[in-house]
């Protein structure tokens, strides 16, 4: 198929249509609202729902329904959204069900603001919600990516009977490159699910629950989850580094702040410096084996993030501390600039800081 | 065939069914069943109409209820 | 080739569909591009900008701090933006909307009144943004011409195709203006 | 002998965790019958709520799904959407339908989703310890209003059928009791009515039954049946507040 020019968020509706998602439940929010506008007119058009509900919890709780029923569904929201939703992602959780999530992160606490921001990574990477339990969280730094990436989001959602979340921002929403889609999947040619709730016909009554009240169930229960979350960590990190082998400074990002960090990577090296950038796909499972290897002769490290140090704690913990890991984020929609990343580079490297 | 017949050991003994027995013929046994409870029970069982009555107000699916097929012709 | 550029005006003035344009004529050439938009409450009624990344290589960051080229459609983008261009840039001005010079003295600037132009020789002055392009096109060569023209096919919606002879003849009037300048 | 009475096949053999006298049973009970007549058992999901009848999918002989507090009509609107040609149902109490979830019952409701609700109404929160419900009378006691409800500060009981009534995708919505054999038979007519609005695909049914809590309510189960009788209905009138127009012959 030929490239396209498309926005973000667009081309995320696009992709789960092609991965064979034909159920969206959403609420209006801003910075992803194209998302569920393009669905709303091109699921019909594939013989899915589209469907606006009452409240992100609403939105979320059908998502439960519609996947312990069998289907490939989706929602997505913006940061506040992502709060509500919380309740509902902790059930499909507990209740081992699929579905995808994409959050498009804007500036908080609180209400925030509109304009990105990535200061949901604990929110999306520690839990969130209640209870022991984990999301596959993946984060995309181009339009590509993300495409690729929501195909995925679903063949793990699946593999793993667990949510998967696509953490982006507002930036990766909104902007349009150009992209390449993958051939439709037909949601028919998908196997059985045997939890799925379609009428016990000739078969025993099945029963979609997160609920056991004997504590002996629950802990056996938690800990088949613990196994599930060890596999992904065994099995599913994904990163990209670029000019690391020999970088003396890597620069850890993810997302837009990636794309950002990459630009002033660039301006590094045109300079003669040194600089590398690692760049965590997936933040859980955290890439820990990927960024020793990235960081093995760097003597420094800058996170870079919209927040004020979220993920740098995961970085400085799967670097097992042995690498002094600094810090630049920007916060409240204010976004990093290339130059700004630069001269802290160049700060670090002249040794302005120790 | 017993006309009505008790589960006794479902029974939470709520009393419902004798209270809706129009033939006022549902006691509560003395003994208790392995819940704890004294169970509903009918002892002059030809006096049961088969009206259902106990059943339809039973929470707990204790009763069965029978009645003699009409012989026709 | 590496061209950065971003273009400001008020909404309305067809400032992201020029930027789509331009974007979508570097992909048809097989150019790596990107194209941010400002959004939310700002981008109705307001001030709407975007940033428009054209280059031979992939684009590291599709954000820009530092244009090669500045667009502006009307004075407060002047205002908002000036400072950042990059020493020995490029700013084009619609001088029917900007009632002052840029303070700037290190950059390559021209002024094209596109709203008057486009009245005077079209009587719409919707594609004043047309005009603009076209000499942003003929300076830089970022794109071609007909590569821009091509796109407007992508860009209008079916039921605006009719447009398109009078999109083209704007943006070559922008061109040649350009030339001579 | 021929059997005119015994356990539907919607029903598990579980014994219920209900409290003896509570009328949960009951009305378990007649759902099963209901889809036992209808012949749908195996093309009905269930949906659980949370509150006294948590535990409903133990007990109902039918593939069943868990919904959090209050988001049984959102869970049942997914599943109803994947399989329109499902029999799709939720069984709710008070807190469930009309505190927490009353924005997910109004709006399926709106929707007018293709499901049926089944809402037992019995005043009070059972299973967290007798606390008020949205549904409590104003002067009964509950352990949160211990001296009774007091409209002046706690505002007054909620009447959903008659509001539910009111939303142009309903279809159906009546108001039922079981505290005698004879009410008892008006309620399953009215579930059975409920489920067929279902099967015709004629909008959103509902169906509210007065219930009881003896346990919560200090009462044994006799005097709770005369207490919802002789309080409870004079507030929550019984009758069928919508039903579809077209005049049934």
């Amino acid at each position: 198929m030929a490239k396209v020019l498309m926005k973000g968020n667009e081309a995320l509706g696009e992709a789960a249509v092609r991965a064979g998602c034909r159920f969206f439940f959403g609420y209006p929010i801003t910075p992803q609202s194209e998302l569920p506008h393009y669905l709303a007119k091109r699921l019909p058009e594939v013989g899915g729902v589209f469907l606006q509900a009452e409240s992100e919890v609403a939105a979320i709780n059908m998502v439960y329904g519609a996947s312990g029923a069998g289907a490939r569904v989706m929602t997505s929201s913006s940061s506040p959204g992502i709060s509500l939703k919380m309740e509902g992602i902790s059930y499909m959780a507990g209740a081992e069900l699929p579905c995808v999530i994409v959050n498009m992160q804007r500036g908080g606490p609180g209400l925030g603001g509109i304009q990105p921001g990535q200061a949901d990574y604990f929110q999306a990477v520690k839990g969130g919600g209640h209870g022991d339990y984990r999301l596959l969280v993946l984060a995309p730094a181009s339009i590509q990516e993300m495409v690729d990436l929501m195909g995925k989001a679903f063949e793990l959602a699946d593999k793993y009977r667990n949510p998967v979340m696509i953490l982006g921002d507002g930036i990766l929403g909104q902007m349009m490159e150009p992209v390449e889609f993958p051939e439709m999947l037909d949601p028919a040619s998908l196997p059985d699910k045997p939890y799925a709730t379609t009428g016990a016909r000739e078969r025993e009554p099945r029963i979609v629950n997160s609920l056991f009240l004997d504590p002996v169930e629950l802990e056996e229960h938690n800990l088949k989850l613990k196994e599930k979350y060890d596999h992904m960590v065994a099995e599913e990190t994904r990163a990209e580094s670029y000019f690391t082998e020999d970088s003396e400074i890597v620069l850890v990002a993810y997302g837009s702040s990636a794309r950002v960090a990459k630009a002033a990577v660039d301006q590094a090296r045109a300079q003669g410096i040194k600089a590398g950038l690692f760049r965590p796909i997936t933040l859980f499972p955290f890439p820990k084996h990927q960024i020793q290897e990235a960081c093995q002769n760097a003597k420094q490290v800058l996170t870079v993030e919209m927040s004020l140090g979220q993920m740098v704690e995961d970085v400085r913990y799967n670097l097992e501390f042995r690498i002094p890991v600094h810090f630049y984020g920007r916060v409240g929609g204010m976004v990093p600039t290339t130059r700004a990343v630069f001269d802290e580079i160049k700060r670090l490297v002249d040794g302005e800081v120790d | 065939m017993l006309r009505v017949e008790f589960d006794e050991e479902r029974c939470k003994g709520c009393e419902l069914c004798a209270a809706a027995c129009p033939q006022r013929i549902i006691v509560m046994a003395p003994r208790l069943n392995t819940m704890g409870f004294h169970p509903a029970t009918v002892t002059e069982q030809e006096r049961c109409i088969s009206c259902a009555f106990c059943a339809r107000m039973c929470p707990d699916v204790v009763i069965t209820v029978r009645k003699e097929e009409k012989k026709r012709g | 080739m590496l061209q950065e550029i971003i273009l400001a005006g008020f909404g309305g003035q067809g400032v992201m569909s020029m930027g789509q344009l331009l974007a979508y004529a570097g992909m048809e050439e097989d150019k790596q591009v990107s194209w941010i938009p400002s959004y939310g409450p700002e981008m109705r009624g307001g001030t709407a900008n975007c940033s428009v990344t054209i280059s031979d290589v992939s684009v590291s960051s599709p954000l820009i701090s530092e244009p090669d080229t500045l667009i502006v459609l009307n004075r407060p983008s002047l205002e908002k933006f000036e400072q950042d261009i990059k020493p020995g840039g490029l700013l084009l001005i619609n001088s029917s909307l900007v009632d002052r010079d840029p303070l700037r003295k290190d950059l390559r600037i021209l002024k094209i009144p596109a709203d008057d132009l486009a009245n005077e020789k079209f009587g719409n002055t919707r594609v004043a943004n047309m005009i603009l392009l076209g000499a942003f096109v003929a300076i830089t060569k970022a794109v071609s011409l007909d590569s821009v023209v091509g796109a407007l096919k992508k860009v209008l919606p079916e039921y605006r195709h009719n447009l398109i002879p009078l999109n083209r003849q704007a943006l070559e009037l922008g061109a040649e203006l350009a030339s001579g300048a | 002998m021929i059997t005119v009475f015994e356990r539907p096949k919607s029903l598990t053999p579980a014994k219920t965790h209900y409290c003896p006298g509570c009328t949960h049973g009951i009305i378990h009970r007649l759902v099963a019958e209901v889809i036992d007549e209808l012949d749908v058992r195996e093309d009905t999901i269930g949906i659980a709520p949370v509150g006294c009848s948590v535990l409903a999918y133990n007990y109902f002989n039918l593939d069943m799904q868990e919904a959090a507090h209050g988001r049984a009509p959102a869970v049942a609107t997914g599943i109803k959407r994947v399989h329109p040609d499902k029999v799709v149902f939720t069984y709710q109490g008070d807190g469930d339908l009309a505190a927490i979830g009353t924005a997910e019952i109004i709006h399926a409701a709106a929707r007018g989703e293709k499901i049926t609700t089944i809402f037992v109404n019995n005043a009070i929160y059972g299973m967290t310890g007798g606390q008020m419900a949205p549904t409590t009378l104003v002067g009964q006691e509950a352990t949160t209003a211990p001296s009774g409800r007091n409209a002046e500060t706690q505002g007054y009981p909620v009447r959903m059928s008659e509001i539910l009534a009111t939303i142009q995708g309903t279809a159906y919505i009546a108001r039922v009791s079981v505290h005698n054999p004879q009410e008892v038979a008006k309620a399953k007519k009215a579930i059975k009515k409920a489920f067929q609005i279902q099967l015709e695909r004629k909008g959103f049914a509902l169906v509210e039954v007065l219930s009881t809590c003896p346990t919560n309510w200090g009462l044994t189960p006799l005097a709770a049946m005369k207490w919802l009788q002789e309080n409870m209905i004079p507030y929550y009138p019984l009758g069928v507040q919508k039903t579809p127009e077209e005049v049934e012959v």
